[in-house]
């Protein structure tokens, strides 16, 4: 179950900072962090019709068409504060698979904040030239309701 | 005049009654629950779809004018809605969204219901003796339940007029689209906006907002002119439009969108169409796929959601697959369509709450065409009629 | 007749008025506020245990009627209780919920008041002068309270009558549990449920819900009959039975229980006692360990619940943290039996919410033995007149 | 007699009726209506400072009884107000709090309004012909809207006396401080608070609760007996006071202040003044810095307070840097100060919601001097008259 | 006060494990992190009493029987995610003290989110036949409304 | 991008004990974690002005006097509980720079349990004698309505 100290250090550090640049909305900065075969999921389980659901799917192009059209759209005024903690890595043929806890709250325009979301992300992670690179992710939300929704990713 | 003084503001537009509605019918209490009792208690409304209950004894919890109840399939393979409360102590009967019940136990002391709503089981029933109750008349409420194109509508209203007469011609623009092969819900979410309902239903009965979404702008604006859009009104507060174009190739992303599965019965990839039901139901489809939501009132300001994405039934899994991302382009929590809805919806909220905003003008007249407010006008007028007030005037004196 | 109509589902139970229950009594807006003024403003009610104030000044702030109080221990060693607000301008005195205070000093202005409620400083009197205001007018507003069988009562109305003749016999089966030796406190949790006060308290009154709980399924169900436990209603709406037996041996883990620790004065291990307090108090006995619950209506839809555990004053640590685990095995947040019961009032609030439920069935007569609905109908005649209004049909003209 | 039972308690004071007040004015929820109409619907509020508008086109949002406001300043310089709010479909027009904006576009139909609040845009105006719809009757709603001193005041009422006889002379011990060089808003911060808009107000009137704040004691309560002070209270219940003196040596770590940055003009480093206008705005200067702060009523029992700090326009940034300090040591939401008057706030709410302080006493009379209760009084005496209640008793029938 | 990386990274990974399990109510898989001697407790601070009270504690066989009965029991329906970080590793004689941060959200079956509870977990991490196991866990919860409570630990 | 391992550990320790100091109380304890040169600030940006704003700061001197203040202030009751995770390392000149994701729950007197803030710590981290130190705090707060506010350092 030990995880090798040096690429749990490096998971971390990657984690923390796609985070971090997602909360700034430095998309650049988080597109550099992914593999060119990056896929980006959101994954949510109805127990309405006992099913699981894709809420967005993205591959490293679609997510970046994604981000440059955000400014065009109308979205939900605020920041967004993602709070993520690496829960487990464990190595894998061809990657590190990586889960998270992620608890993600919203700021308003009036400085209230209250929480949007719960979840996991579940990452699968490899080293090209030498540095780690995000390679997947999905995230499952066990939040349902998420108000006016999102054009952004979670 | 540029800039208006309280005096001209509070004034009425000068305008026809049916061309303007006062801010008063979103934030009033006792209107509020005018339409609680006179509407959503009196309407047919859609509770699910039947592919939510596909087996025999599968049911479907929901709510509807602030009670829960349950759809059920019976061992005839009918579907039946009860309120979702024990005959007993009144406690709540089914806790989870769905599942399967052959019986239907409450939790509390255990009483027994069965699929038609009959009280099939009281523990040690001697103790009623006494008292000469009877479990013959304990069985549960049922509520009329009638299935219309895969479409499950209930009505709280045992006089109400039935089904087809309510919903008319509406929908038949959907026939095929709805009917045509057996769909199935892949889509379900459900969120409380902070709005008055009809905010929200208004963002699916006016196409003249285009402009508002930058997907829209890109694949509808130039697909086909407002001008030739055509709009249709119906009895009982129904609107749809059958005619609508999208030109996908227009939005970074969709190009490939209608040449990766094939459209629903009756319906090409680039077409566009809906119906809204009165009072507050959507159906839209965009060639490959089905939207429908519902927006079920909570409170003047509250407003719960429901969103459902369809596709065939038993279709192949790559089929399913592209109808949702198709759904999810426009539709859905993160979808480029949607979120814009509601946070339109929001913010007629905020600009209506504690009278900041009196009126609304909806007197476009452009002979049913795209930017015709006419779908609005038909809306307001049923409201009107099944309140028996004036939007216009919701709180002067109700005519006799 | 299995399904109900609306019309079937809205009639009253063919029932003695006794019998039955209207839904309204738990979400009417002015119920609810009679309900605070005529039996809350007036009844006696639990406080806390004299446990809680071992010492001289120690005091205790509580809720009650949506107001601040706190019970504090005088220098005679005699428990008063007070308003927990200053006499100056309004600023709540006691922030702590427990503390030691010879002097009580308000914050704002640090006008202070002695543990007898009078007003003892004022800074700078001389400002008062001029309008004459007296000091020795401005003491705290004391309430009513009397303490028995260490339980500390405290009455908002100066005007009713005693406690002795409020609680009359219904402690009897308790006496020796509560008074034998002094008893402390060693558990104590809040909660806000989402349900009316009587929804919870309904299930401390009704005992054959049994079946709901694994835990008295397993230790309750066969350790004796439905049919031979005896129940026990009392004049002011009280009731108790003193002759329940459990087998703790049939749950997995709880066979140890008994044999560990010596049980309560007057109580076997094996026993169990309760007693049920007009309006919103339960006393609850298993042989080694005492639940006290209390209930404060916040609205008609919120609830503040307060639960203790008590076991013996001074007793050796082991026998501490046995009675702890079995005060943890059945009660407390994580209790096998506690969290089912807050559960079921709140399904129960979510039936009659919004009038989906319409009545509720209090109907079972055997002689008072486990399956009575005596102590729940003596709980609504009571109710019915301290309110003036029949529960069946509360807001139907009031009897003159 | 000490304590008092509830017959004493709920008695008024035997004092003049101007001299208490009954807690009814904090809870009861017509009082609260006729405030947000009769006092914040018609006096002159501060809006914000100039400088947060420095450019034409700049706006600033801001919520003002309930319904959202911006101010802009048009391209003639002048600073004009208007109800956030689109004339067309009631919509939210500005979402951000400040920006600039030359032309204002509803997002959701694209209306657009010039900073002079006239419609100058309605897409496809030919839609509206046929009901005669004219885009000059459009505009937005503006409201009164004059700046003084730098301070931008509002009013809603179209027909309230101006806003120089409504100020007279209360702002006259800050004229220099205010108006002797350009001021900058460098710190704002909002907070909804527990409590009534009133209860917060009443920590800025009544400056004999310094006890409660340590660095108060240390640093003024010796600075200046209280017997010296002097503070006056002006027509339409404004008050101030310009002899307040502070010596910063008493609380550790605030020496330096004073030598380290100019006063403002006409104010020493050691001078502390304020002014408190009806309703709820207080202007306070401790020589190198200004706090403005503003309460707006969300509720009875909730009050959004705004906060702000202001420096020398175009000052050095050391000095800036200073005074921030200086306004850190005091006020903001880390000051040694204000997070103490908020609690005071709340401990009130808490003492007088559901009725258990019944009123509170503002009897004191020392000439005007620092223990004096006579701006709660004039205070009082306006909000009466505004009213046509007395707050002694203000659920009595109103006089004619 | 640093602490040796290979243990740190075992550790959180061990924690971040624990967490995701019981989220998922995969016991078993919980009591497989657990030392045979394990002792689970949840320990509050009464200011009511000014006393520490235990609300639940057990040995390993005690919290199996738990487990096992859970299906029996009505419990409060929905989700629990629990976001839990390390906060410090100390070597003690006979096992490592960890204390982690925890806040644990619930979703109920509409998919709205709220904060359940907060606290800490206080751990002692032993290794056994190579593998770090806890060997006890104390919760100590900030937050004592809990709603209507849990069967299941926390 | 990747962090040492022995110094990503004893980041997070140091980070990770800081909070736990601060949640109790124990303001000795968090000043013997500081460098004598430590400055400590929360910085928020107003959208109203437009405006980054400076809301504390203090250096070590004068953050103890604060902590020796507190006991003679009128206070917010109940207890804060801050969840911290550090989410990037990065190396400096004279110093690392440490960011880090808070959220920030108080529980009051009754027990329940609000989100109070949500932000960052953005600290930068030396050695001294052997022990890491925190050389300065800035606290970014996306929440900016703080309810009555605080006297202490959040
Ligand atoms: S409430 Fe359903 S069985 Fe009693
Ligand atoms: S309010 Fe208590 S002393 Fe003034
Ligand atoms: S609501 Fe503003 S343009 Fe339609
Ligand atoms: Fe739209
Ligand atoms: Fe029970
Ligand atoms: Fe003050």
């Amino acid at each position: 179950m030990t995880e090798a100290p040096l690429e749990a250090a490096g998971v971390r550090q990657l984690i923390g900072r796609a985070g971090l640049l997602l909360d700034d909305g430095n998309y650049d900065g988080f597109l550099a962090l992914c593999a060119p075969d990056f896929n980006y999921r959101i994954r949510v389980w109805s127990p309405e019709l006992a099913k699981d659901m894709i809420w967005l799917e993205h591959d490293y192009a679609g997510l970046a068409q994604l981000f440059a059209a955000l400014p065009e759209h109308l979205t939900r005024p605020g920041r967004l504060t993602r709070h993520v903690t690496v829960a487990s890595v464990d190595a894998a043929p061809d990657a590190l698979k990586v889960t998270s806890v992620v608890t993600i709250h919203h700021t308003d325009l009036e400085g209230c904040t209250s929480t949007l979301a719960v979840g996991r992300y579940l990452d699968r992670i490899v080293e090209q030239d030498g540095e780690l690179r995000l390679k997947s992710r999905e995230v499952q939300l066990d939040t349902r309701d998420l108000g006016i929704g999102s054009h952004a990713p979670l | 005049m540029s800039a208006r003084d309280h005096a001209a503001w509070a004034q009425a537009p000068r305008l026809p009654a049916s061309h303007f509605v006062s801010g008063l019918v979103y934030t009033d209490p006792d209107i509020y629950a005018a339409e609680v009792s006179e509407i959503f208690g009196k309407v047919w409304r859609f509770a699910c779809h039947e592919s939510e209950l596909p087996n025999v004894y599968d049911y479907r919890v929901f709510d509807h004018a602030g009670q829960s109840l349950f759809a059920i399939r019976g061992p005839d393979d009918r579907v039946r809605t009860f309120l979702n409360v024990c005959a007993h102590r009144g406690a709540r009967l089914l806790h989870q969204p769905s599942g399967n019940a052959s019986r239907i136990t409450c939790f509390y002391h255990l009483w027994t219901y069965d699929a038609l709503g009959k009280c099939t089981g009281i523990p040690r029933p001697v103790g009623y003796e006494a008292a000469g109750l009877e479990r013959s008349a304990l069985g549960l409420r049922e509520v009329r339940t009638r299935v219309k194109l895969g479409l499950v509508f209930i009505n709280l209203d045992d006089q109400a007029c039935g089904l087809d007469p309510f919903i008319g011609p509406a929908l038949d623009n959907l026939t095929s689209v709805l009917g045509g092969v057996p769909l199935e819900v892949f889509h379900y979410n459900r969120v409380v906006l902070d709005a008055n309902w009809k905010s929200w239903h208004e963002t699916n009965m006016d196409i003249y907002h285009e402009n508002m979404h930058v997907v829209l702008r890109k694949t509808q604006m130039k697909a086909m002119p407002m001008e030739d859009r055509r709009l249709a009104v119906f009895a009982n507060g129904h609107a749809s439009s059958g005619e609508l174009q999208a030109e996908y190739s227009g939005y970074d992303g969709f190009a490939a969108r209608g040449e990766d599965v094939p459209p629903l019965p009756g319906i090409t990839s680039t077409d566009f169409r809906f119906v809204d039901l009165f009072p507050a139901t959507a159906i839209l489809s965009r060639g490959t796929v089905v939207r429908i939501d519902t927006a079920t009132p909570l409170g003047p300001d509250k407003t719960l959601l429901e969103m459902r994405g369809l596709g065939i039934k038993g279709e192949p899994d790559e089929h399913r697959q592209t109808r949702i991302t198709h759904h999810n382009q426009y539709w859905g929590p993160f979808g480029r369509n949607v979120p814009e809805d509601m946070f339109a919806a929001e913010a007629c909220e905020a600009g209506f709450r504690h009278g900041a905003a009196r009126y609304q003008i909806i007197a476009r007249e452009e002979n049913l065409s795209g930017q015709d407010d006419a779908i609005l006008r038909a809306f307001y007028a049923e409201w009107g009629r099944r309140l028996g007030r004036r939007p216009s005037d919701p709180l002067a004196s109700h005519p006799a």
